[in-house]
């Protein structure tokens, strides 16, 4: 029962976080206002870093940590813990572009009074 | 031996840190030391690369961990050729950016001096990493750097470029983890040396969609044609010294790491051909857009975004005479279109509109810096006895030892183009019949005029003297083609 | 050998020197500037020895410099008119602006035209060619009133030519990994047809703009006309040669042992053809005289293009003939209206007349350069002419001898219009105070009058060097044949026997040349250009009457039909036609960063459907 | 079972609240959605053994990212305009 | 029409990368010789580190979380650059909500213990989960607390940067001291002590303190300058 669960699982995570990936794609491409957009850009970060930590999931492993009284029992199963590296990197780094976006979006306001992006394009051809 | 390839890393970013506390003690610093720094560095780097030329590329691990397992830096003859010409070049940028605009306030100032910095670095880093994933983090620290010297100016049009810009960074980014997450999945390892002795085990269709992904992501930063939307925005908006950094720069690390992911990571000859065809409508287009420009620095933008496509070209060819002519390409691209920007700069600043149509009879106005633009508009386009010349020579011969006549003809009617729309702004300049313009002159200041000899020397140095560079330049592409070298040098280290 | 280097040096020193020197003192000036060509000239003769070559490696490339008898008789164009003009602009370029940037790029000019030359490889030849295309470029933007966009029209074409030329090159070098000239020559017989066919048309595209020939001659009426004149007649003169000098070199080294050569031949002689044709009517249609002999150059140079594309060995030589009696009378009929311009401020043949007393000995440099030009006896000029038509009949081109024969009498129209337009007719108030040009410009025009008029009696000369040059270039002297069948060489080449029939023409032409003179200077009646009425009607005050005005119209609407489209249309219509497309091309930056975004995942999708394919 | 419920229930919740903030004209509310996003997600990491990453996703991407949002919406306008 | 591109466009990237990864397979080991083995063997015996993720982040690749701060601190001065304005200019700060005097009182309570609780967090990053970057966070949202909360409770700039600059210098010197002792950047060039001690781990403690306060200085300015930034449309 768990196992065939399981199974299905195996597609489930991909398919949700590639999935919540493209939404959040969508969201960047088709919506006019430029917070719409940072949030697209957001969301679809959030979907690309569950990929990458599913990437090192290993089925029955346990969290990369030695706590005490870990050692005893060596060569326990331990998931990957170079993804979940990877993904603290880049969080944070997508957290300072998302700043970095948000203020962009607050000073293009500042001069267009519009969020839409389909109204700023001063610089074209 | 001066020190380590770290340093290029290490010390600037030690520098940035300290920046914020020597400009409480005294203001001046935040504007002098990345100036020392990069004097510094590029000690380093001519130091370093002498020592390479002889003894071969320096592996520096990082963190006491031997490639695999730790992250190394790789200083060839081929990235420490293209580090030297970016700190150089950087060095430049510092100088004449100096006292660029003198009504610059303090706290801009020190950002912009600690963004060019970092931007400096962030491509030096991507040049000198030998790890996929360190790469990623260097590509990041270059484009924050870069959003934020786009929008340095206040102005409404400098934030929407940078916005652009931005955007397409992000989802450069999504692709580039994408890719090296396809990759690590496959292999288990980041370290490029270890997946370049291990791609052959990988299953085609994921080594494949995962060299377009990477393509995609890096290609966004090098301008490759459908992906280069941001190029001219950011460029035109940026202030003009950072335009020639974008282009001399950090364009060139993107290049840098699609080559080094073609060349010596991926082993997928197909990739090759596709380059010609990415590079050649690249340039193709980014020169018809170039020639209907109004304004002087966009024009100059599409320009080096054609050149890039053109460096992509020579390296497409695959064969050492095409990395060589691609890497005297980007050396001269560097010089040149760095001038044109210096030039382009002041050009700009005394006509209003920043349209080349009022730039009338600035040749009588401003002597030096027109006739220096002038000379690099010779140059660039590939006038002999002019340092443009040997690049373009060296990519046609190349182009001819494939007999890939068609390309020939194509870049042979394209450099026409450029020759069209570089002309008519000399033309312009030199045009006797100036408009009445009550615009008061502002003349260069002395250490951006010194820059700009500087960059005009080496176009008539290299011009008539290209033995000074041609010797690096073989050594740097052999060093490239030479895979099988690189990988055994990066895993045979064992600390 | 080093002595190459030394007159490079000079040259190079010289030009950077004089530009300079132009804040210490015109005078100063004006002797660096003299030095140089002169001193580098003399050195050329004196230490250069024929067949001495030198090789060194830039950039890991072999050049080779040294020069063989060809280049050597080219040199005596570039080196003797380019001694001349300097004397001259010494003279034209008294008060004027920029002198500085004048004598630059005079003297790079030079430098680039004897750098082609002494090139025995490809690599220095193009940069050396290039040199001589932006500084002569340079000099057409000179006065900066470039509203038409000559300088850049010229600048193109010239970078077509070179382009293509580049493209030649790496060809080639592809083949024989050299890029020496000797290697290529070598190498030819041995490349594939389409590459044996496309080499050579790519060279004769280079050399045919420069060479002002047909369809590529758009650029030269405007160029000529607004550089100033006395560089001008080193432009027409000697630079356009090099077109020349590259032609023969492709046709007798390469096209000669390719069986189709036939075709370029008959194609190059006929182009030459019609731009002699064409160019001569042209010519006949302007009211400037810089404009005249612009078009009159490039229907001379027809006339050489035609000789030396028939590829005889007669042919050859009538081409090379004339290409040096060319650069003598156009050198001397530029430096001729030069001396008009600057004397009277005008080049129009509407404004300017009666200037033969005022101007006696730039008169007297004109008219010989005239007749020469028109291939009248006893100047070179005939001599030239004569030996085309021979060439073309031996060779069997009727057609083409008609032509040619049509586009020289034609030329008599604009011959006359120059000549009577500023000399002759009636003299007007205005021009009064004109008094003859400086001796510095006196003495060059008139020195080459009369080395033309030594080059009628004695071409033997000049024949003698090209005759070297053609075994030079590897042509089997079949000199002794010639002598012997054509009527020509009997009677002119051995430079002794003048045939009664010849000497009587000239000696009638002598009697009529001073009866006329006599005339002109004794006989007539002063009245002014405004004492004429027509239909009962007195002129009026602004009225212009002068002679050329409507010179030779009923001739000009017979031909009309022919000169009614204008090559350069068809080229400024596809310009602009490309021009809108890529202000259509642009538009796919639309300037939105979302559409940008979008071109991301389009090229991404493609790519990946499209994957098996690409990679 | 329960487990199984649970990374459903957090891979549904995840999905809506993307579609929802995607689709949500208020921008207020599409700033929840991606917080609600960022909280599903971080839960889902700890799941997945991954403790660290779960620990900063909760703070950077529910948190902080969110505030900052909030933060630039008042700064600027709250509704998405037609498009 | 566009829209429909879009989704066209998405159904066919994500069919790629979704064959890609199934392909790959979920919770299964994908490949044979990684490096993820020699990481876990390591942090146990040469640095004596628990939480493997900390000594890949620290000390393996410590290089990307140099990178990484670094990629804060340019977003912090970026952000500055970005919506710079001239001291005269310095906006309102926008209010998000009006806070009761229970909301003010509770985050005066709060705010030691979120202190607290972050540098906790970043102490033990080698032993537990957390470590610099979330107990940095943490602390930037007990500063966010009482910045929503009290209208005119401000952080100085100038301590910020300050703290900020040292910290990142001595991330940075801490390397290039393993340059100098050691071989090496960043390598660790003190005892590594017990494995699940506090003061373990060499460098790796020290490195992640430091990261934890620059990243708290970095992330709190963030939170400031686009607090002080009272949008208002000229445009």
């Amino acid at each position: 029962m768990d196992n065939a669960l399981f199974d299905l699982l195996d597609y489930a995570v991909y398919g949700t976080a590639i999935l919540v990936m493209l939404i959040g794609i969508y969201g960047a491409l088709a919506k006019k206002s430029l917070l719409k957009i940072v949030i697209g850009l957001s969301v679809s970060d959030s979907g690309l870093n569950m990929l990458i930590v599913a990437i090192g999931y290993l089925k029955g492993g346990t969290a990369p940590i030695f706590s005490p009284g870990y050692l005893d029992g060596t060569n326990k199963l331990m998931v990957d813990p170079v993804p979940q590296a990877l993904v603290l990197t880049a969080i944070v780094i997508g957290f300072g572009v998302t700043a970095v976006a948000l203020a962009l979006v607050i000073r293009l306001y500042r001069h267009h009074g519009t969020l839409n992006i389909d109204e700023i394009k001063n610089l074209k051809w | 031996m001066v020190g380590t390839p770290v340093l290029f890393i290490a010390i600037p970013l030690l520098a940035a840190f300290l920046i914020p506390l020597l400009g409480m003690i005294w203001k001046e610093l935040v504007r002098i030391v990345p100036g020392l720094v990069l004097i510094y560095l590029l000690i380093l780097a001519v130091n370093l690369l002498d020592h390479v030329m002889v003894h071969g590329p320096i592996i520096e691990i990082i963190a006491g961990w031997a490639p695999p397992i730790g992250i190394n830096l790789v200083f060839s003859a081929f990235s420490g050729f293209l580090v030297t010409i970016m700190i150089f070049l950087g060095l430049l940028i510092w100088l004449y950016s100096y006292r660029f605009k003198k009504n610059v306030g303090y706290e801009p100032a020190k950002k912009y001096f600690l963004l060019l910095m970092m931007l400096i670095t962030g491509s030096v880093g991507i040049v000198l990493t030998g790890d996929i994933f360190n790469m990623f983090v260097f590509i990041e620290i270059t484009g924050i750097s870069a959003y934020g010297l786009t929008a340095f100016y206040t102005g409404r049009d400098s934030a929407e470029a940078s916005f652009k810009y931005l955007m397409l960074g992000s989802i450069a980014s999504t692709f580039l983890l994408l890719a090296i997450m396809i990759i690590y999945s496959q292999l288990g390892t980041l370290n490029m040396a270890d997946i370049a002795n291990r791609i052959h085990t990988m299953n085609p269709t994921y080594k494949i969609i995962s060299l377009i992904f990477f393509i995609t992501a890096l290609g966004i930063e090098a301008e490759i044609f459908p992906l280069n939307g941001w190029a001219p925005d950011a460029y035109s908006e940026a202030p003009g010294p950072v335009g020639a950094a974008f282009a001399g720069i950090v364009v060139k690390a993107s290049v840098y790491a699609i080559i080094r992911y073609i060349f010596t990571i991926f082993d997928v000859d197909g990739a090759f051909n596709f380059l010609i065809i990415i590079g050649m409508l690249t340039l193709i287009i980014a020169e018809m857009a170039a020639i209907r420009q109004e304004k002087l620095k966009r024009m100059l933008a599409y320009s080096s975004i054609g050149q890039m496509g053109l460096v992509l070209v020579a390296f497409g060819f695959g064969t050492e005479e095409g990395v060589y002519a691609a890497l005297f390409l980007m050396l001269n691209h560097a010089i040149i279109k760095s001038l044109l920007f210096f030039s382009g700069s002041y050009l700009v600043y005394n006509s209003k509109d920043k349209l080349i149509a009022e730039m009338n009879g600035l040749g009588k106005k401003l002597p030096i810096t027109s006739f220096l633009f002038a000379l690099g508009a010779f140059a660039i386009i590939g006038l002999p006895p002019f340092a443009g010349f040997w690049s373009k020579l060296s990519v046609l011969t190349a182009a001819a030892d494939k007999n890939m006549i068609f390309i020939m003809s194509l870049i042979l009617f394209v450099s026409l183009i450029e020759l069209v729309y570089y002309l008519r702004v000399v033309n312009r300049l030199y045009n006797s019949k100036e408009k009445a313009s009550s615009i008061e002159v502002k003349k260069p200041t002395a250490n951006a005029l010194i820059t700009m000899l500087v960059l005009g020397g080496l176009i008539l140095l290299i011009g008539f003297y290209p033995d000074v560079v041609t010797g690096v330049l073989h050594k740097a592409s052999a060093a490239l083609m030479d895979k099988s070298q690189y990988i055994h040098n990066v895993l045979s280290i064992n600390q | 050998m080093a002595t190459l280097y030394l007159i490079f040096i000079i040259f190079l020193g010289g030009a950077i020197l004089t530009y300079y020197a132009g804040k210490l003192g015109s005078v100063l000036q004006d002797i660096i500037f003299l030095a140089t060509i002169l001193g580098a000239t003399s050195l050329f003769y004196a230490g250069v020895h024929i067949n001495d070559f030198m090789s060194f490696n830039p950039g890991g490339i072999t050049l080779t410099w040294g020069i063989n008898y060809f280049g050597w008789l080219f040199s005596l164009i570039v080196l003797g008119l380019g001694s001349l003009a300097a004397v001259y602009s010494v003279g034209y370029m008294k008060g004027k602006k920029r002198r500085g940037y004048f004598y630059f790029n005079f003297i790079l000019s030079i430098m680039a035209m004897l750098g082609i030359l002494v090139s025995q490889d490809l690599i220095s030849f193009f940069i050396f060619w290039e040199i001589m295309t932006w500084s002569s470029y340079l000099m057409v933007i000179y006065n900066g009133k470039d509203d038409q966009k000559l300088g850049l029209k010229y600048f193109i074409f010239s970078a077509i030519g070179a382009y293509a030329m580049l493209m030649a090159i790496v060809m080639v070098h592809s083949v024989t990994n050299t890029f020496l000239i000797g290697n290529m020559i070598e190498a030819y017989p041995q490349m594939s047809l389409s590459w044996q066919i496309w080499i050579p048309i790519l060279f004769l595209t280079a050399f045919g703009v420069k060479a002002a020939m047909m369809p590529l001659h758009v650029w030269a009426p405007g160029a000529y006309s607004s550089s100033p004149m006395a560089y001008t007649s080193v432009f027409s003169g000697a630079l356009s040669k090099m077109g020349i000098y590259g032609m023969v070199i492709i046709l007798v080294t390469m096209i000669s042992h390719l069986p189709q050569g036939i075709w370029f031949r008959e194609t190059l002689a006929w182009l030459g053809g019609l731009t002699a044709a064409l160019g001569t009517l042209w010519a006949i249609k302007q009211d400037d005289a810089k404009k005249l002999l612009a078009y009159s150059s490039i229907a001379q140079l027809g006339y050489i293009i035609t000789g030396v594309a028939i590829g005889t060995e007669l042919g050859l030589l009538a081409g090379l003939f004339l290409a040096v009696m060319h650069a003598l009378f156009k050198g001397t009929l530029f430096m001729v209206v030069g001396a008009i311009e600057k004397q009277t401020g005008t080049t129009n043949f509407t404004e300017v007349t009666g200037l033969i007393r005022k101007m006696p000995w730039t008169f007297f440099s004109a008219l010989l350069a005239i007749i020469a030009l028109a291939g009248i006896p006893p100047l070179g000029g005939f001599v030239g002419k004569w030996m085309l038509y021979e060439a073309l009949i031996t060779s069997n081109h009727y057609l083409l001898v008609i032509l040619i024969f049509f586009a020289s009498t034609a030329a008599f129209l604009y011959c006359y219009k120059f000549l009577f337009g500023f000399f002759m007719g009636q003299e007007e108030k205005e021009w009064e105070h004109v008094k003859e040009a400086p001796a510095t410009m006196v003495v060059p025009m008139v020195l080459m009058a009369l080395f033309m008029a030594v080059l009628g009696s004695w071409p033997g000369i000049i024949l003698n060097p090209i005759n070297n040059g053609l075994v030079d270039l590897g042509f089997v002297s079949t000199y002794k044949h010639l002598w012997d069948t054509s009527i020509l060489f009997n009677s002119w080449g051995n430079q002794v026997v003048l045939k009664p029939l010849l000497y009587s023409v000239v000696a009638i032409f002598v009697f009529f040349a001073i009866v006329l003179i006599w005339k002109g200077f004794k006989g007539t009646r002063y009245v002014s250009t405004k004492d004429i009425s027509s239909s009962g009607e007195v002129p009026g005050e602004n009225e212009n009457l002068t002679f050329s005005l409507g010179f030779a119209q009923p001739f000009l609407r017979a031909v009309g039909p022919v000169m009614k489209r204008q090559i350069d249309r068809y080229y400024t219509e596809f310009a602009d036609g490309l021009e809108s497309f890529f202000e259509f091309l642009r538009r796919i930056y639309t300037g939105n960063g979302q559409t940008y975004a979008i071109y991301v995942f389009v090229f991404v999708v493609i790519v990946l459907l499209f994957k098996d394919v690409l990679f | 079972m329960i487990y199984f419920i649970l990374i459903l229930f957090l891979m549904i919740l995840m999905i809506a609240a993307a579609i929802y903030s995607v689709y949500q004209k208020d921008l207020m509310y599409a700033t929840i959605g991606t917080g609600i996003v960022s909280l599903a997600l971080s839960i889902l990491f700890y799941l997945l053994q991954a403790p660290d990453v779960a620990l900063t996703e909760a703070a950077i991407g529910a948190a902080l990212t969110t505030i900052i949002f909030v933060i630039a919406i008042r700064n600027t306008i709250r509704y998405e305009g037609d498009d | 029409m566009k829209k429909i591109l879009i989704i066209l466009l998405l159904a066919g990237l994500g069919f790629y990368i979704a064959t890609t990864y199934t392909g790959i397979g979920f919770g299964e080991p994908h490949f044979k010789h990684g490096v993820k083995d020699t990481y876990l063997k390591q942090t146990v015996q040469s640095l004596h580190v628990a939480n493997t993720v900390t000594a890949i982040v620290v000390n393996f690749r410590g290089f990307d979380t140099l990178g990484e701060v670094t990629v804060l601190f340019l977003a912090v001065t970026a952000l500055g650059s970005i919506l710079y304005k001239k001291r005269h200019e310095v906006g309102v700060r926008s209010v998000l909500f009006s806070s009761s005097s229970i909301v003010t009182a509770g985050s005066k309570l709060l705010f030691p213990a979120i202190i607290l609780l972050g540098a906790y967090v970043f102490i033990h990053g080698h032993l537990t989960p957390g470590g610099g970057f979330q107990g940095g966070v943490i602390i930037a949202t007990g500063f966010l607390l009482m910045l929503l909360a009290y209208r005119n409770y401000s952080v100085s700039h100038i301590i910020l940067s300050i703290v900020e600059s040292i910290a990142g210098i001595t991330f940075a010197g801490i390397g290039l001291l393993g340059l100098i002792y050691g071989e090496t950047f960043l390598q660790n060039f003190l005892p590594v002590g017990v494995l699940n001690n506090v003061f373990s781990g060499g460098i790796i403690p020290i490195i992640y303190i430091a990261v934890g306060f620059k990243v708290a200085a970095e992330l709190t300015g963030v939170i400031y300058t686009i607090l002080h930034e009272k949008g208002e449309s000229n445009g």
